[in-house]
């Protein structure tokens, strides 16, 4: 099985063939059966896949398939290439199941549309490149896959291109994960500089003999791929693309910018995590930046009222627990979330595309209430994602994201996990909120609550199918904490990733007693739920019981609440420190080095000293016989009195 | 001071003399007459060193024949007076043209008289023992004829170039 | 034994030929006019084929050569030959040509007789820059295309034209002279060492001359080199140039005559003066940079697309000379390569503008707007050939500029890191020029109904694209001809004394560890 | 020397040495003789194109000369050597000389045909001149003696003089005759003097003599002065003839003023015969003084190249500008001519072969140009020539880029010519000095294709329709260009060749 | 005796003031006679110095020097005839048409 690796990704990339050159020609029916077909297919095959590998004996589970050699060029010797190991198979799972629920999902959603074939084209596109990022050998395929899924999502985002904004919002997020590329450019380059090649398998063989513990090689390495991270994961400071992003399709939204591509920054360290574990400090600032992006997104989303950008900023937020989780070197406890929350928050989205889609394209949380009874099947789906997403057990989230916090408090990063802990908290409340914003109460615009309506059954069945799993997945990752009194019920994604994990195992830092305590984690597993109970009835009060009151608080503080609707100013200072001043310094560049110092000073200057000097001859030449012969004369004496002063 | 050298100043004077006035005169004909008495100088100093024949044919030809010519031409067109605008050239001109012209002297005695060195001697020096040479007629026939036959025979070709010429630029439009 | 089919010559003649034959032909004849042009730059083409495929990889040395004697008082003979570099500029030369032919079909309606005839003068003077061996050859060549560009800038260019053309021609031939007296001195510097009289390339390889000579020469070479590429700050000339060349012109200029520019560095300027390309290596490094992110920062102001892509092309040389300056094999063979990929996409992208002018008759970006609703087809290969510009991972580009950036990287990481800027930097000129022409809403009602491309465009075009994917999924064929090359030009500069001790060489302690 | 005792033994004159001298003067004799018997019947035909007897005995003369001359090169060990008393010789040198002149003379005459059926100026006595001047110069060129070098400098020059005003009808015609004629006589009198310095230096004015006893003699020794003095005023007697800054002003007046065909004789014949007798004097018999004249000369080069180039870009009159493009090239020779070494003159003999083609076929254009009573020889008056005469057009491109120097034409290998002998004299800088003024020049020599090509014809303007002979003419220069610009090996070895015997000792050949 | 060098000197002053009597005469007649000056002037160098070469080149070359002049007196008379027949002038000062 495992050797037919390669259709999986080449499946989707067939689909793009096919859809995007003959998909206008082939209609909708066809694309509608290719697109998500080939993605259903590739998942099959990844099942396959991952039933093969588990056959296997569990530290015989790696397989790589060299396809061609790829960049050869001198010792830079770089084969493309798939590698199939516990980790990828993972991520290959969950793009290709995610994804094929999704695609599914978008046949309904785009039906109207006329680009649909465009719209499965790049969605097949995305699908692939996804699946090279995952399955890559090595940083450099990695790195196709990496701006490959950025390219289709640049081309998602803007896929209404008539409307300029969203074709800005597709631009910025280019350009931001440029940003990001760039660093982890420069991190490749540092790699192949250190340790002589790219390839996963070589580099982390090498990586602990060549690079020193703790030594500056290994810190710069893994903290500009964890820049490129924070440039595809919308991680502090590069997140500002995300928000925008929402200008997509809501599909696009879930698939890429919920499910999948965001989470390829965890992925990534989770895969070079031999590298991180050399870099303690970088690993650190990895903690660090995640737990703020945590608690930062997460205050952001108190108060946004378009229902995509709360989703939005709690993908940043959840995504900021992710680098919490493998910044405290708790790589498959990253990944668990990066696999519960690619469920519920996949459904959020699809379900607030079912809500937009109701309401024709109406995204203000503001104009709806009382949904409940138009659109029961949404709001059910919904209500389980937003109790997972809160942490209530023992729904996935409440498994994922309480092993984060607890690895930070094990790892001894209590402030961390104080700001995961208040993060938890105001999840529960901005998740409500939207809940009770979009679902209850009285309809707030009348008119498109009348013109609401459930939606066809290809967006309904993906939603209960993600409802299941945001319900039930987290139980592949109970933790030995829960597990060990239920009856010795395994960790089961944990057992699995242990091989990919277990080579840096010498690396780690052991974990220090006292705060390995059992008793430790119960307790903060208590409070955990504490807090998210304790944001659910916030919310409840001020949403259910006093809608009046937000308002109220929000105009006591004014300043506060404004810096939140602005999202604390960060694309404002963007704008101000660096498009601007750019902008400003680009057309200097043009305006005055070019035109005026090179074209001017130099070129036209030359020129017209040529000009003037051309003139001054000219004139010289009077026409006079007598001036011609004195200047004759004066030469004759000019060249014997050379002579005399040699 | 000899008889040799005062005549060579009397004659070297009336040359310099009449050359200053002749181009300092403003009437054209008495310009042209002050050339006629400079050449007659020269055609002494020529007879001062030998050189008889040429003193003659300076007389003859260029004196008498080719300034005639020009007598001829002034006649012809009328120019026995002044230009209007014309008596010498403005001072500035003037002071410049002589500051040039003592320079050319300068630098042309410095170069050439003196070689680049006080030291060196004069060319008055130079042929110590060349032996004196008379220009008679019959030897200048006879270099010509013999050394110089083809420069010669050229001038023949070159009157003939100059005659031809002056038909055709000085005769009337058809 | 037989020689060998002289491929290389018929290459670098038939134009020429072709040339001769287009001025037999009666002047209002516009479609025999342009259907013998377009069959002679086909036959141009494959007759180029065979030298791709009977080219022998790994081998070192040139290959096709031909040797015979021109002015042998001189030692000046007619050697031409290629490896694997000026192989694949060659090959781009000549796959380009035809697209220009076609390009001209519509869009060049004055004069084609004349037009056609210049553009085959061309196209051999641009083949024999790249085939020579001998100095003079070459330097013949060098200049011969100076002239048949300078008629099609002037001739059937924008409004402009005149001044564009001038100060093209002008521009070049400063540096050209210099490089002339240059070129001259080195033959009696040869003459004076060895006793020959040899304007020969190879030749020339053989001897080392004293690091002051070197220096001065280098200098007058770097002088036309840098120009030609053009280098920052010798590049005014290049905008100007663009906007007013017709399609094929620009076409022409971007792929081709650039690359005249490195292809001079890599074949002349660093080997015959390793010392002091190594003295003045910190400067071109700086040189190159500055072009990258210099480049990328005017073209993102720009209001006209055509200026837009000029800027862009510096910006991209830029990469190109930094790869080449960086001296290892990652970095040559990058610049190599990118030399090519440049060609292909800046081309391309000169087309697509070309098209662009044939509806709309402008270049304005802010006339355009909202035309990838009618040009959906269109809109597409602009999409990929933007890409393939801003270096997007399995695009030709990528492969290009992180060969460059990876052996910058390893040599001077203080170069590298802010030309790997330039990355992002190209994304936003491109995307930005992309989405105000072919996104946003119709502005204008002139947009709303323009036609999208026909089969002679498709024609142009879509070679061009499967080449860029080619080229950056399996790049190998191509890499695989230019290593020897690489190699070899790699190994003199380290055998140059100066290498160790040069400023820029890697302190032994960074030296990779990697598989060398 | 004077033999008192064989006073009537003349010398036997060596009529084989003088035979294609003789045959152009008595050419040119006949065709005076000619038109004078012809004139009035057959003037009408001229005007109507067809070319008169005199044109053909002109052409015969010319063609029969080169002949003569071409059988005295290929077996120079039979013509070769001094004769006249040391006043002539018969080299390599001197003919490849005669040969540049015959060819731009034989040019000049066919554009007359159209130059005269236009003006109205066909005469015999043109004919006559012109091949008088062509005398002359060839006297210049073999002259051995400076009397000689005097007398082919007269000949040439009073024969212009009356070219240069032959069209007297026009005052700016006569004007350039007179300034021409002025200032000419002005420079006579340097020249003169600087003969009668080197003659009081060494006692002689056989070139042999002056070299022999000269060339120890250096500023401070005896006489050194005087020859030093000397030879800088015959440098600028030279310097006058062929145009060299500051001596230059009376040329582009001159150009300008005098009949287009004349102007276009002075630019190709009157120069090279001016450097014909400079680089023998100056090459063959002074070049143990190169270290006292090759810096002096340096300057008067860079002075004017780029004098020329600069003042040629202000020009909006295509003869001026040509005038101006003619100085700078009496710079580019100069280069050649201070690098005094064997591949200096040679590369030498091949610029100015490469230059008679070059500027002669531009004159001719620039006569094509033209109608009756407009000289139509403004840069504006070429506007729109490439549709309007396409193939008229191509040549004048042709020739404005060999002038320019780029390849392939005969300008290019000339100057890279130049070049190579400025380089290996040690005159690089020279060189780049040279090669910046090219620059300077290009964009003049664009100009004019822009107009021809870039500028749209004026509606007025028709298709100029000039007479067969003319666009031979303009055919030959163009083929000449090309020959030299792609094949020019065969002209490289001559030129080698026919410098063996002149330039002085102690000069490295190229091998 | 008088040396040789004062004959020379003589003629270099001679010579002078031909050329002042060129750079400041307005009168094309007198321009020319200025020359014929300096001409003369050389002559007289030849002169004196074939005697003091002790050879009677110079004197010859004198010879040639005189038909020259007479020839171009011939073609030079002829000139300004030409000119004052369009102009009404000899002033060179305003033959000035050709310039620049």
């Amino acid at each position: 099985m495992l050797p037919y690796v390669w259709l999986v990704p080449a499946l989707p990339l067939a689909g793009f063939l096919v859809n995007g050159l003959l998909g206008r020609r082939l209609g909708k029916g066809v694309v509608a059966l290719v697109g998500p077909g080939v993605v259903g297919a590739a998942f099959a095959l990844a099942v396959a896949i991952f039933l093969a590998l588990l056959r296997l004996p569990a530290h015989e589970r790696l397989y790589e398939l060299d396809l061609f050699r790829w960049i050869p060029s001198g010792d830079l010797q770089i084969t493309a290439g798939l590698q199939v190991d516990p980790l990828s198979t993972v991520m290959m799972l969950v793009v290709t199941g995610v994804g094929f629920l999704i695609h599914v999902y978008s046949v309904g959603y785009m039906r109207e549309d006329p680009a649909f074939w465009r719209f499965f084209a790049y969605l097949n596109l995305f699908t692939f490149a996804m699946l090279v990022l995952v399955l890559a050998n090595g940083f450099a395929l990695m790195f196709v896959g990496w701006e490959g899924v950025g390219l289709c999502s640049y081309l998602l985002i803007g896929f209404w291109y008539e409307e300029k904004i969203n074709c800005d919002a597709g631009k910025k997020a280019f350009v931001v994960n440029r940003v990001g590329d760039f660093a982890f450019l420069v991190g490749m380059f540092l790699i192949f500089e250190r340790l002589g090649t790219l390839d996963f398998t070589d580099a982390f063989a090498a990586a602990p003999e060549r690079l020193a513990m703790g030594g500056a090689a290994a810190f710069w390495i893994a903290l500009l791929l964890f820049i490129g991270a924070t440039g595809k994961s919308a991680q502090l400071p590069l997140h500002v693309w995300l928000p925008d992003a929402m200008q997509g399709p809501t599909p696009v939204s879930a698939l890429i910018h919920a499910a999948t591509m965001v989470t390829a920054g965890v992925y990534m360290i989770a895969r070079a995590h031999v590298l991180y574990l050399l870099a303690p400090a970088a690993l650190g600032i990895v903690a660090v930046v995640g737990a703020l992006t945590a608690l930062f997104a997460a205050t952001i989303g108190l108060v946004q009222t378009d229902i995509k950008r709360v989703l939005a900023y709690s993908t940043i937020s959840q995504l900021g627990y992710m680098f919490l989780g493998v910044g405290v070197a708790a790589f498959d406890t990253g990944i668990f979330h990066l696999v519960t929350h690619a469920f519920f928050k996949a459904l959020l989205f699809l379900g607030a595309g079912r809500v937009i889609h109701a309401l024709p394209h109406e995204q203000d949380m503001r104009k709806m209430g009382g949904l409940k009874a138009k659109l029961p099947v949404t709001f059910a789906t919904m209500f389980v994602a937003t109790l997972t997403i809160s942490g209530i057990p023992p729904l996935a989230g409440f498994f994922s994201k309480d092993e984060i916090l607890w690895a930070a408090w094990a790892a001894g990063r209590n402030a961390l996990w104080v700001i995961g802990f208040v993060a938890a908290g105001l999840t529960a409340l901005y998740m409500f909120r939207l809940l009770y914003l979009t679902f209850y109460g009285e309809p707030r615009a009348r008119r498109l609550y009348d013109h609401a309506h459930e939606p066809p059954a290809s967006m309904r069945i993906p939603l209960i199918i993600l409802a299941v799993l945001s319900a039930v997945a987290g139980w592949i990752g109970i933790t030995h904490a829960i597990g060990n009194p239920l009856g010795h019920v395994p960790n089961l994604l944990h057992e699995w990733l242990e091989p990919v994990f277990a080579g840096a195992e010498p690396l780690r830092a052991p974990a220090t007693a006292e705060t390995a305590s059992l008793a430790a984690e119960y307790g903060l597993m208590a409070a955990s739920v504490a807090v998210a109970l304790l944001g659910i009835g916030l919310a409840t009060y001020f949403y259910r019981r006093r809608p009046e009151l937000p308002a109220r608080i929000a105009a006591t503080f004014p300043a506060a609440h404004r810096l939140l609707e602005r999202k604390y100013y960060v694309d404002e200072i963007y704008g101000a420190l660096v498009v601007r001043p750019y902008l400003a310094l680009c057309a200097f560049c043009w305006r005055i080095v070019d035109e005026i110092l090179i074209d001017g000073f130099v070129v036209k200057a030359v020129g017209g000293a040529v000009g003037f000097y051309s003139r001054v001859v000219a004139r010289l030449q009077t026409g006079l016989v007598q001036n011609y012969a004195a200047a004759f004369f004066v030469g004759v004496v000019l060249l014997l009195g050379w002579y005399l002063l040699r | 001071m000899s008889v040799a050298e005062a005549i060579f100043y009397l004659l070297g004077g009336l040359a310099i003399g009449s050359a200053v006035l002749a181009i300092s005169a403003p009437n054209p004909v008495a310009s042209l007459l002050f050339v006629v008495l400079a050449f007659f100088a020269l055609a002494g100093l020529f007879v001062t060193l030998d050189a008889h024949f040429l003193a003659a044919i300076q007389i003859l030809v260029y004196a008498g024949a080719i300034l005639v010519l020009f007598l001829f031409v002034i006649m012809l067109l009328n120019l026995g007076s002044a230009l209007p605008r014309e008596w010498l050239a403005p001072p500035p001109v003037l002071i410049l043209a002589t500051a040039a012209g003592a320079a050319f002297l300068l630098v042309l005695f410095f170069v050439g008289y003196r070689g680049l060195s006080v030291a060196a001697p004069l060319p008055g020096a130079l042929p110590a023992a060349a032996p004196a040479v008379s220009g008679t007629t019959e030897a200048v026939g006879l270099a010509l004829f013999r050394d110089f036959l083809l420069p010669f025979e050229v001038t023949s070709l070159l009157l003939l170039v100059a005659m031809v010429g002056a038909v055709v630029l000085a005769k009337r439009e058809r | 034994m037989a020689a060998p089919f002289p491929w290389l010559s018929l290459v670098l003649w038939l134009p020429a030929v072709g040339a001769a034959l287009v001025l037999a032909l009666p002047a209002q004849a516009h479609l025999a006019i342009r259907r013998v042009t377009l069959a002679v730059t086909l036959l141009g083409f494959a007759f180029s084929i065979p030298l791709f495929t009977l080219f022998r990889n790994g081998v070192a040395g040139m290959q096709f050569e031909e040797r015979g004697d021109w002015i042998p008082a001189f030692g000046i003979s007619y050697h031409v030959g290629i490896d694997g570099i000026s192989l694949l500029l060659v090959l781009l030369t000549t796959l380009l040509l035809p697209m220009c032919v076609l390009a001209s079909w519509t869009y060049i309606t004055k004069r084609v007789k004349e037009f056609h005839i210049l553009l085959l003068v061309l196209a051999t003077g641009m083949i024999g820059v790249f085939a020579a061996l001998d100095m003079f050859v070459f330097y013949v060549f060098w200049e011969l295309m100076l002239i048949p560009m300078y008629f099609l800038i002037g001739i059937w260019g924008g409004r402009e034209r005149i001044y564009a053309s001038v100060k093209f021609f002008l521009y070049t031939f400063v540096g050209s002279l210099l490089m002339l007296v240059a070129i001259l001195v080195f033959f009696f510097q040869y003459r004076a060492l060895t006793g020959n009289v040899s304007y020969d390339l190879l030749d020339w390889y053989g001897v080392s001359l004293p690091a002051a000579t070197q220096a001065l020469l280098f200098l007058a070479f770097f002088l036309a080199f840098a120009i030609k590429v053009p280098m920052f700050p010798f590049h005014t000339w290049l905008p100007d140039a663009h906007v007013q060349a017709p399609t094929a012109g620009s076409v022409i200029l971007a792929a081709v005559l650039l690359k005249m520019g490195t292809y001079g560095f890599v074949r002349f300027a660093m080997p015959l003066f390793p010392d002091a390309t190594l003295r003045f290596l910190p400067w071109l490094l700086a040189l190159s940079v500055i072009a990258i992110v210099y480049g990328a920062m005017v073209a993102t102001v720009q209001p006209n697309v055509k200026k837009l892509v000029a800027y862009s092309s510096v910006s991209h040389l830029g990469f190109v000379t930094l790869g080449l300056f960086v001296l290892n094999a990652q970095g040559i063979q990058g610049g190599v390569l990118q030399m090519v990929n440049h060609g292909l996409s800046t081309g391309a992208l000169f087309l697509l503008v070309g098209m662009l002018y044939e509806r709309r008759h402008t270049y304005e970006i802010a006339d355009f707007g909202g035309l990838a609703r009618p040009m959906p087809v269109f809109a597409t290969l602009f999409m990929i050939v933007t890409l393939s510009s801003i270096g997007l991972p399995g695009l030709n580009g990528f492969v290009g500029e992180f060969l460059v950036l990876i052996g910058a990287f390893r040599a001077h990481p203080g170069y590298a890191v802010p030309a790997t800027a330039g990355v992002i930097l190209a994304a936003v000129y491109m995307l930005w020029m992309y989405q105000r022409v072919m996104f946003n809403g119709v502005t204008r009602e002139e947009n709303r109904d323009v036609p999208d491309l026909d089969r002679r465009e498709l024609a142009i075009l879509v070679p061009i694209a499967v080449l860029i994917v080619w080229l950056g999924v399996y790049p190998k064929p191509f890499l695989d001809k230019i290593e020897p090359a690489v190699q070899t030009l790699v190994e003199r500069m380290e055998s140059a004394p100066g290498f160790a001790e040069a400023p820029s060489a890697r302190p032994a302690a960074l030296a990779s560890p990697g598989r060398r | 020397m004077q033999d008192a005792a064989a006073p009537l033994a003349l010398p036997v004159p060596d009529l084989a040495a003088i035979l294609p001298l003789l045959a152009l003067s008595a050419a040119g004799l006949l065709a005076l003789v000619a038109d004078l018997f012809a004139r009035g019947t057959t003037h009408e035909d001229e005007l109507r194109g067809r070319p008169l007897l005199a044109f053909w005995i002109a052409v015969a003369g010319i063609v029969g000369t080169l002949l003569l001359i071409g059988r005295q090169a290929t077996d120079l060990g039979r013509f070769g050597g001094r004769s006249f008393n040391g006043m002539f010789v018969v080299d390599g040198f001197g003919l490849f000389f005669d040969a540049i002149f015959l060819v731009g003379t034989l040019l000049v005459v066919l554009m007359t045909v159209e130059y005269a059926r236009r003006e109205r100026f066909h005469m015999g006595e043109y004919y006559f001149l012109l091949l008088m001047a062509t005398a002359g110069m060839m006297l210049m060129a073999q002259s051995t003696n400076l009397v000689m070098i005097f007398l082919g400098l007269e000949l040439l020059s009073i024969a212009v003089y009356v070219l240069a005003g032959f069209e007297r009808g026009r005052q700016r015609s006569v004007e350039a005759a007179l300034k021409y004629f002025l200032l000419g006589a002005f420079s006579t009198g340097f020249f003169l003097y600087g003969i009668a310095l080197l003659y009081g230096a060494t006692g002689s004015m056989d070139l042999a003599v002056i070299a022999e006893r000269g060339g120890a003699l250096r500023p401070g020794s005896p006489g050194g002065g005087l020859l030093l003095a000397g030879l800088v005023l015959l440098l600028v007697g030279f310097a006058f003839k062929v145009a060299v800054v500051p001596f230059h002003m009376w040329s582009p007046d001159v150009y300008e003023g005098a009949p287009t065909v004349v102007t276009a004789f002075m630019a190709a014949g009157v120069k090279a015969g001016g450097f014909a007798a400079f680089v023998r004097v100056f090459l063959g018999t002074f070049e143990t003084h190169a270290d006292l004249w090759g810096p002096l000369v340096a300057l008067l080069a860079v002075a004017t190249m780029l004098v020329g180039n600069l003042a040629a870009i202000a020009q909006s009159n295509l003869k001026r500008l040509l005038a101006y493009s003619s100085i700078a090239h009496a710079g580019y020779l100069l280069v050649a001519l201070i690098a005094h070494n064997a591949l200096g003159a040679s590369s030498f003999l091949f610029y100015l072969l490469a230059y008679t083609f070059m500027t002669l076929g531009a004159f001719g254009v620039v006569i094509a140009l033209g109608r009756r009573g407009e000289p139509s020889d403004r840069i504006e008056d070429l506007a729109g020539l490439g549709s309007r005469h396409p193939l008229l057009a191509a040549a004048m491109a042709v020739f404005m880029f060999s002038l320019a120097g780029i390849p392939p034409t005969a300008g290019f290998v000339g100057k890279f010519y130049i070049f190579s002998a400025a380089v290996d004299a040690g005159y690089a800088w020279l060189a780049v000095v040279m090669a910046l003024a090219s620059v300077i020049s290009v964009y003049y020599y664009l100009k004019v294709t822009v107009a021809m090509y870039m500028w749209d014809a004026p509606a007025t303007a028709g298709r100029p329709a000039p007479h067969g002979l003319l666009l031979a003419a303009v055919a030959l220069a163009v083929l000449g260009v090309f020959q030299m610009g792609v094949y020019p090996g065969p002209l490289i070895d001559l030129a080698s060749r026919s410098v063996g015997g002149i330039v002085g000792a102690g000069v490295t050949a190229l091998p | 005796m008088v040396p040789v060098s004062h004959y020379l000197t003589l003629s270099a002053i001679l010579f002078a003031v031909g050329v002042l009597g060129v750079l400041t005469r307005r009168n094309a007649i007198i321009v020319f006679l200025a020359v014929e000056i300096m001409l003369s002037a050389v002559n007289l160098a030849f002169v004196a110095l074939s005697r003091a070469s002790g050879n009677l080149d110079g004197q010859v070359m004198v010879f040639f020097t005189i038909t020259v002049a007479a020839a171009e007196a011939a073609v030079g008379l002829a000139i300004i005839v030409a000119m004052f027949r369009r102009r009404e002038t000899v002033d060179i000062a305003s033959f000035n048409v050709l310039k620049g």
